[in-house]
């Protein structure tokens, strides 16, 4: 995983902001909440990270679930694609609604 | 073109009624309406089942919901639909899943409302939880297919 | 496992409230509905459409509306179904034919309700004369095909 | 058209029975009926005819219409099936339901 500085921490009117938008929401729905125990956690943004090295971060040593979905700003994504400061990554089962 | 998740029970023919009288661009242009709608069995998979409750994802699912829909206006020529997923718990043999097409012809109508509920059971977050008559309480591992060839 | 032939208006929604309620065997073991509505539209191969009178065979339309259902059943898992469509004098937006299955599963109520209305427009015996703006009226030659693959 | 002498006329308890069963009716539907200005005619039975036969009878030089549909006692038959003393026998244009 690479920190890249240049993304992170940002500066506006040379004042260090740490706002919303430099972290990182990660929630877990239905079977995966209970099993991890929480529905949610909060990450630093620190620079360009995948899906999956976001599942890492919250749950170190924790071998991501092998049929998991995941969500970046409530649409499917591929567990290697990016996310930006403020996204909001979702993990969850398979879906059974219908 | 309306998506909406309910909490509590609702009666899918009461509400296809009040749609379509309230749809003034529906009379006369209508020639098929296809309509499915999902119910909780008492039993799945060999267990008696007492009630589930329903979770989901308030925002993604609206929106999962809204893209399948937009999906299926794109490949046929629909006039109007309506999508209702109830959430919370249920007790068996309520209703569940309302899909409602309506269309011109009904090849159109018989296509997307089928589109729309397989779209629906893969991609849209809800999750069951069932309680069993043995107290014992199970999410649904994954949803069975809604074609044979599959 | 009802089939009718109607004179007058119906209200299809009503008409399956009606019968689920009346089904004792239904509560719990269903899990998929699927409905057909075939209503009457205000056009038909461009002309503008006043109303149409539906002409059949007693005896032998309820008599093949039968067989179509038995032949479904036979194909597909149905717990029960409901077959109405409407003869003599119709307006645009009635509806003219309700094809309504009970099943466990989606994928049976899919295709059967469907085979069901393929096999209704090819085979049972309702013949539709249109009235027309201009005044003049005619019959309907031939139905459309449901699939885009015929 | 053969006429099989042995089918007909037929005895009962040594009486010449002219029964319904005897006759033929043949009914007409939609724009054949309009066409023909008539929704059913009755012949006597002669012995064994196919369907296209008693098209024959009851419509002397007019020709089958090529789409037209058959029913002997509500059930779809083939033009060259046979009928029997008795039958209802229909013709009809495609079917316009649903």
């Amino acid at each position: 995983m690479r920190h890249l500085s240049f993304n992170y921490p940002y500066f506006r009117n040379g004042v260090h902001v740490m706002s919303n938008k430099a972290s990182i929401k990660v929630r877990y729905f239905a079977s995966l909440k209970e099993n991890l125990g929480r529905s949610e956690d909060h990450l630093v943004y620190t620079g360009l990270m995948t899906v999956r090295e976001i599942w890492c971060s919250a749950n170190p040593g924790q071998p991501l679930p092998c049929n998991i979905l995941a969500a970046v700003n409530m649409d499917y994504v591929d567990l290697d694609s990016l996310i930006e400061a403020g996204d909001e990554v979702a993990f969850f089962p398979p879906v059974t609604g219908g | 073109m309306a998506v909406m998740v309910v909490q509590g029970n609702f009666d899918p023919w009461q509400e296809i009624q009040a749609y379509q009288n309230a749809a003034d661009c529906l009379p006369g242009t209508v020639g098929a309406t296809s309509v499915f709608v999902g119910t909780m069995r008492d039993f799945n998979a060999g267990n008696a089942v007492k009630g589930m409750t329903l979770e989901y994802y308030p925002g993604m699912t609206e929106r999962q919901l809204e893209k399948i829909v937009a999906e299926a206006r794109r490949q046929w020529r629909l006039l109007d639909s309506l999508v209702m997923h109830r959430v919370g718990d249920i007790l068996p043999n309520d209703p569940i899943v309302l899909v409602a097409v309506w269309a011109a012809h009904r090849g159109d109508a018989f296509d997307a409302s089928r589109y729309i509920m397989e779209a629906l059971k893969s991609r849209a977050p809800f999750w069951k939880k069932e309680r069993l008559d043995s107290g014992d309480e199970c999410w649904v591992a994954e949803n069975t297919k809604g074609y044979k060839s599959d």
